[in-house]
């Protein structure tokens, strides 16, 4: 490995797993850009009523 | 989410001609800038995780089903809509719903006076997905079965009258707690399957009913007709999506899925690119959530020795000491858009609550939560100097973090705070009755005020983290797990029973894609050997666990002799294993064997397979049966893998897969596809018909009543390959070392079904591969990478980690000893002070309390006490309540 | 039973002596017939005052526990020995502080039964065998112990102690019974309002004297629920619902944990038969849990621990 | 606890425990209307109730 490398990541799609890779890469020490095309996250899950098998609200 | 307007650019009336700007005019925040431009931000990043999602797949093109054309022919996704309670009919499923609720143009009004409450719905399936001739998707979309059941069982709670009709190919209902979740639908909520393909819709003109035409089962041709129809969209790439991935150079499958190696799932073709969710293969929510922690864990190993270089430290705020101090209460009403304020009288509210006793400020939000309101409530507790706060608006289990979190910005100790939930339990339920619910809502708040203004700064212990990781289970998942977190810098023991690394794997010949398991484990058994960070514990058990996360100690016993492990946290990666089969005469005749047996026959090429004219695999042996009602989930795929290579290697061989549902998917679906175009047959059997065998001197003969034709059907194999069900390990003893669950089959019991796949509630311990669920090589892999993102962040909280305030206290002077706490704790909380001036009476370990409240309840000296939730806290409330105001 | 006293006084006499305990917990004779009491002795000499009979209801091991931190011997009937088993389990005592004299129990006469047999003031009382021989001023009879053995005592399966380091005299065979709570099924039997009626009456002499409480050895916590002021569990005046209250949190914090030893009705002055409520607790622990109080030292009550498999057929 | 209520005469239908998580909001509605209708059914309670008058 060499010792340029920079301490930060870039996440594309801010939808479920976008925003949880980014919040573990935070959360783990980097530097975390997370970048979305649309006006808000929370991607497709954010759209749903309920999951299942639990049948919990998604949001 | 943030809540916040923007302004659609392609039909803003200022933006293209210059005209109105209205919203410019009404905004009292001066929000509105017409000059913001598209601007090019570089960054520079050590690595990307590429997680661009996917498009529900667009069926305007099918002109059979009239999606574009038919108003009650709608999508899964807006039929997601129509059932939720902020969606545009607050819940209510009415046909139609495609129109405006309250539409304007005059066909539209006399359309939507046809509207009614839908009394029967079909649901399509495979609408996208699994498709060659319609569209050029022939994959699976994996969520549909369950979303569509999903979807079904709402709609028919909402109204019971409802007749709903899931039309489908193939079940699939693989993951964990799917099956039964299927079986649920159809034997307790009356959900109809029917199997088969709906050929085309047609409407009434009149009613806009629709009328399905379809072969059932047998054949026949059936005439049905719906109130509506609910096309069960596939999951699709788009091709904004593929350009994205050449610009970024990475190589992608024909369907536009990212293509990754089985062992290391989230790893794009190209260095420091890595990728998650549904562009990495189509999969519901916790498989995202799996590999949203897997590509952070992978992109974190990538970056390891840049690691923690460029995060900033959060700025601490003084807390104010509010001992002492008169209650000064800041009530916030949230009217949550309409979801409150459309049924409760909020003004009123707010004003009521000004009145309270100790209350010094009452305002009303349009929304609570949003950034701004928390700047202002912020700035608000500074001015006015208040020193508790109540917030009416919806549930604490979402939102109280947050609004704790402006509490601490503010200066404030964030137990100063109480929530009262005036939306799901109030607004949301009593939506036909505004004014018992705005009395309702005043009785909360009074209760929530009475209770807030005796609330106590808490403080949180500070828990040491022991920088040490023990892995239990030396099998793929582990040793993935193993892999990543000794990459990163931590010293990580893999403590395994048998004597060699590798698991289950090793049995394995290849993974659906084709690789060889075998070379690729020794690969990863080598590195794991290689890496000084990783000590390797094999022939060992784990004796005894003791101490809580950041601290355990574990007693391992290797050959007699014991050694003692202090680490931080565990990751239990225990396996499963393949269960032995009572039925179809195996056992009886070497002719009848078990997947893994033909896997160990593929393997080492054993000559016997040359001599196979017939091949006959029976799927489901013991999965999907009462005393074991879950799908095995890797059979499927996993037999016509070895149809496949069997065709391959002979293909005068007859190959013939009995089933009961074929389910591979994802791209595993092409597979199956390819099985047949081999010309391997696939027959299909109910659960009370299954396939009779019987060992003869020449052959195992094979009977079973064909589907189509109804009529018995006898082969005559020489191998006979039996998919038996993987059986978890059921290990009582270590889920109760680290108080874990085990469900009802026995498999580990993640901390959430969605949001904490790869963790146990118990702190500081993670699970990964298959004692979690039954799975195949990728998905272990990328739960081992899951468990050991999510373990990582833990331990690199190290300096920040704390108890929760709301812990169990004693009053030693109260305390009889009688040790009911010490008994009653799940977690081991009390024990006995040793000495001091109360020696002997209970006290709590604050790190192991998780404030539960059984020790409270069961203490007959009333010597216990649950912080936050005292007993005249409560009592204060019960009487607010019943206060005559 | 002459014997057996004398093997008590022999015992304790011999344990202060060489100092092995400290105290001697037993009976000794009252002022008048019948009203033995317990008492606690230091001396060898004091051995002399012991005592033991039928009419030794109380529970000693209501005392014992308040000897904490010292040596010290308990007389113990079977019951006694049952709740000496209950304090050890719930750290009232340190088994290795504590030693125990069994006596298997003969059974325990009904003083209030036998009180209005004999109708004017008892001025005599001895027992030969299963012989009562019972006098008042101007009165003298002879009444068969089994006919008067306090209720509690005549449904005893447990007569023999379960823990002790000593046992004076031979075991006394333990009865069998098919039912063990006929009284309780009695009240089962009646109709909701029956039942009401049933426990109304009898708590409506109570008069909060709180001596049920005082006399079990169940009851020790530093601060009992009914003296407490904050928060107010419950009312401190004679209210109905107070007492009713009183009755029913007290019969909860035995639950599992009563041993029936009756100490709580022979202490009460308004003789009421405050078991109606334990009683009841009782059989569902035995129903539900199999469990019996203060058999064993290496068990907890059963709503003393946490057990994902506890019956819940009550939570629908 | 409700056994000795009962045992006290409290009627059965009084007293009722029920485990409903959060995400079962139909069970919650038939528990409470069940509870309800079968309470309504007994009448008002006269039992331990306290007389503040």
């Amino acid at each position: 490995m060499n010792s340029t490398k920079t301490g930060s990541v870039v996440v594309i799609g801010g939808g479920i797993s976008g925003m949880l890779s980014a919040l573990d890469l935070a959360n783990s020490g980097f530097y975390v850009y997370l970048v979305e095309k649309g006006p808000s996250i929370g991607g497709v899950m954010a759209q749903l009523d309920k999951t299942f098998p639990t049948n919990d609200c998604a949001m | 989410m943030p809540l916040k307007y923007v302004i659609n650019p392609d039909v803003c009336l200022k933006l293209q001609k210059d005209k109105c700007g209205t919203c410019a005019d009404v905004c009292p925040a001066n929000a509105i800038d017409y000059t913001q431009t598209e601007e090019t931000i570089t960054l520079n990043a050590g690595s990307i995780v590429f997680s661009p999602g996917f498009k529900p797949f667009d069926p305007s093109r099918f002109d059979n089903y009239q999606y574009a054309n038919y108003p009650n022919v709608v999508t899964s996704m807006e039929f997601e809509r129509l059932l939720s309670a902020s969606g545009p009919t607050h819940g209510h499923v009415m046909t139609m719903p495609k129109l405006p609720m309250k539409p304007k143009k005059k066909a539209d009004k006399a359309l939507a006076e046809k509207r009614k409450d839908p009394k029967k719905i079909a649901w399509f399936q495979c609408v996208g997905s699994r498709d060659m001739n319609k569209c050029d998707n022939a994959y699976c979309s994996s969520v549909c079965c369950m979303y569509a059941v999903k979807e079904a069982i709402i709609a028919k709670e909402h109204d019971p009258e409802l007749e709903p009709y899931i039309f489908f190919m193939d079940m699939r209902t693989p993951g964990k707690e799917f099956e039964k979740y299927y079986q649920n639908a159809k034997e307790k909520h009356g959900i109809n399957f029917v199997r088969a393909r709906v050929h085309s819709v047609t409407e009434d003109r009149d009613t806009h009913d629709l009328n399905i035409r379809y072969a059932d089962e047998m054949g026949q041709i059936v005439d049905d007709s719906f109130d509506m129809v609910v096309l069960s969209v596939g999951l699709e790439i788009p091709q904004e999506t593929r350009d994205m991935a050449e610009k970024l150079g990475i190589d992608i499958t024909d369907h536009g899925f990212c293509k990754t190696d089985s062992f290391e799932p989230v790893t794009s073709s190209r260095d420091g690119v890595y990728v998650s969710g549904v562009f990495n293969n189509p999969k519901d929510i916790p498989e995202s959530v799996l590999d949203a922690s897997a590509a952070a864990s992978a992109a974190g190993d990538f970056l390891a020795d840049v690691r923690g270089t460029m995060t900033k430290a959060e700025e601490k705020i003084e807390e104010t000491n509010v001992i002492g101090d008169p209650p000064k209460i800041g009530v916030f009403v949230c009217d949550c858009g309409s979801n409150i304020a459309g049924v409760v009288d909020c003004p009123s509210l707010t004003e009521y609550a000004k009145e309270l006793p100790y209350v010094e400020f009452a305002t009303e939000t349009l929304y609570a939560c949003a950034q701004d309101t928390q700047d202002k409530m912020v700035e608000t507790i500074k001015e006015k100097g208040l020193n508790r706060i109540v917030v009416a608006a919806c549930t604490p289990k979402t939102h109280e973090p947050l609004f704790q979190e402006s509490m601490v910005n503010a200066g404030l100790n964030k137990y100063l705070f109480e929530m009262t939930n005036i939306r799901n339990h109030n607004s949301w339920v009593h939506k036909n009755n505004p004014e018992i619910a705005t009395e309702k809502a005043k009785d909360l708040v009074r209760m929530a005020v009475a209770k807030a203004a005796l609330a106590q700064p808490l403080a949180e212990e500070k828990i040491n983290v022991n920088d040490t990781v023990m892995v239990v289970g030396g099998g793929l998942a582990g040793l993935t797990a193993a892999k990543s977190l000794a990459t990163q810098g931590y010293d990580t023991h893999i403590v395994e029973k048998k004597d060699v690394l590798g698991g289950e794997a090793l049995k394995l010949y290849k993974t659906a894609q084709g690789e060889d398991v075998g070379e690729k484990m020794a690969a990863l058994v080598a590195d794991i050997e290689a890496n000084e960070k990783i000590t390797v514990h094999t022939n060992t058990t784990l004796e005894g666990v003791e101490g809580f996360v950041g601290n355990f100690k574990s007693k391992l016993v290797s050959g007699g002799n014991e050694t003692e492990l202090e680490h931080g946290v565990a990751v239990l990666a225990t396996g499963a294993k393949c269960s032995e089969p009572t039925e179809y005469c195996f056992g009886d005749d070497d002719r009848i064997i078990k997947t893994l047996d033909l896997d160990k026959m593929l393997k080492e090429q054993d000559a016997k397979l040359d001599s196979v004219k017939t091949a006959v695999f029976i799927q489901c042996v013991g999965s999907r049966e009462p005393n074991r009602p879950y799908c095995s989930r890797v059979c499927c795929t996993h037999s016509i893998d070895n149809a496949i290579e069997l065709k391959k290697r002979n293909p005068e061989t007859d190959v013939f897969i009995l089933y009961r549902d074929i389910r591979t998917y994802g791209e595993r679906e092409l597979l199956y596809k390819e099985a047949r175009e081999l010309g391997v047959i696939f027959i299909r059997y109910e659960v009370d018909r299954k396939p009779e065998v019987k060992v003869e001197k020449d052959a195992v003969k094979i009977t079973l009543i064909d589907h189509v034709l109804n009529q018995p059907v006898e082969i005559e194999a020489d191998l006979l390959t039996l998919a038996a069900a993987i059986e978890p390990r059921k290990d009582e003893r270590l889920a109760n070392f680290f108080k874990v669950p085990l469900n009802d089959e026995g498999f580990f019991v993640e901390k959430h079904a969605k949001l904490g796949p790869a963790e146990f509630a118990t702190d500081g311990v993670f699970v990964a591969g298959s004692g979690h669920y039954p799975k195949p090589v990728n998905e272990a892999a990328t739960q081992g990478r899951a468990a050991a993102s999510r373990a990582l962040t833990l331990l690199a909280k190290k300096d920040s980690l704390f108890t929760s305030g709301t812990i169990a206290t004693v009053d030693q002077e109260k305390c009889s000893q009688c040790g009911v706490c010490v008994s009653i704790c799940p977690y081991n909380a009390p024990g006995f002070a040793a000495d001091g001036r109360f020696a002997g009476t209970a006290e709590i370990n604050p790190v192991l309390c998780k404030g539960c409240g059984l020790c409270v309840a069961s203490c007959r000296s009333g010597a216990l006490h649950l912080r936050g939730f005292d007993t005249n806290q409560i009592f204060s409330q019960i009487f607010a309540l019943g206060e005559v105001v | 039973m002459d014997t057996c006293i004398q093997k008590i006084r022999e015992i304790a006499g011999d344990l202060l002596e060489k100092g092995e305990v400290e105290r001697v917990i037993g009976f000794a004779e009252g002022s008048i017939p019948m009203a033995t009491s317990p008492v606690a002795i230091s001396t060898k000499e004091d051995a002399q005052k012991l005592c033991f009979s039928s009419t030794c209801g109380l529970n000693l091991a209501n005392y014992a526990s308040k000897e904490k931190g010292k040596k010290i011997a308990v007389v113990a009937k079977g019951c006694d020995s049952r709740n000496l088993v209950t304090h050890i389990v719930e750290n009232q005592i340190d088994r290795d502080n504590l030693y125990i004299i069994g006596v298997p129990c003969p059974g325990m006469v009904d003083k209030f039964k036998i009180a209005a047999e004999m109708g004017g003031e008892i001025t005599g009382f001895e027992e030969a065998g299963d012989t009562l021989i019972v006098s008042t001023v101007d009165d003298k009879k002879e009444l068969n112990k089994q006919d008067y053995l306090r209720h509690n005592c005549s449904l005893c399966t447990h007569k023999n102690p379960v823990l002790f380091d000593v046992l004076v005299g031979e075991e006394v065979e333990e009865q069998q019974l098919d039912n063990a709570y006929p009284d309780v099924d009695a009240i089962e039997a009646l109709t909701a309002d029956g039942r009401w009626k049933h426990f109304e009456e009898l708590t409506q002499n109570c008069i909060r004297c709180y001596a049920c409480r005082n006399a079990c050895p169940l009851c020790y916590c530093p601060t009992c629920f009914v003296d407490e002021s904050g928060p107010q569990w419950v009312g401190k005046g004679q209210d109905k619902t107070d007492v009713d209250t009183f009755h029913f949190l007290r019969a909860f914090h035995c639950a599992g944990r009563c041993t029936d030893c009756g100490a709580c009705v022979e202490a009460c002055p308004m003789g009421i038969n405050v078991r109606d409520f334990t009683r009841k607790l009782n059989k569902d622990a035995q129903d539900m849990f199999g469990w019996e109080a203060g058999l064993t030292i290496d068990k907890r009550p059963p709503l003393d621990a946490y057990s994902p498999d506890d019956p819940n057929d009550f939570i629908k | 606890m409700g056994n000795l209520l009962e045992h006290m005469g409290i009627e059965k239908d009084r007293v009722h425990f029920s485990w409903i998580s959060s995400a079962e909001a139909t069970k919650f509605v038939d528990v409470v209307k069940e509870i309800s209708d079968k309470v309504k059914a007994l009448g008002p309670n006269k039992k331990f109730v306290k007389d503040y008058s």
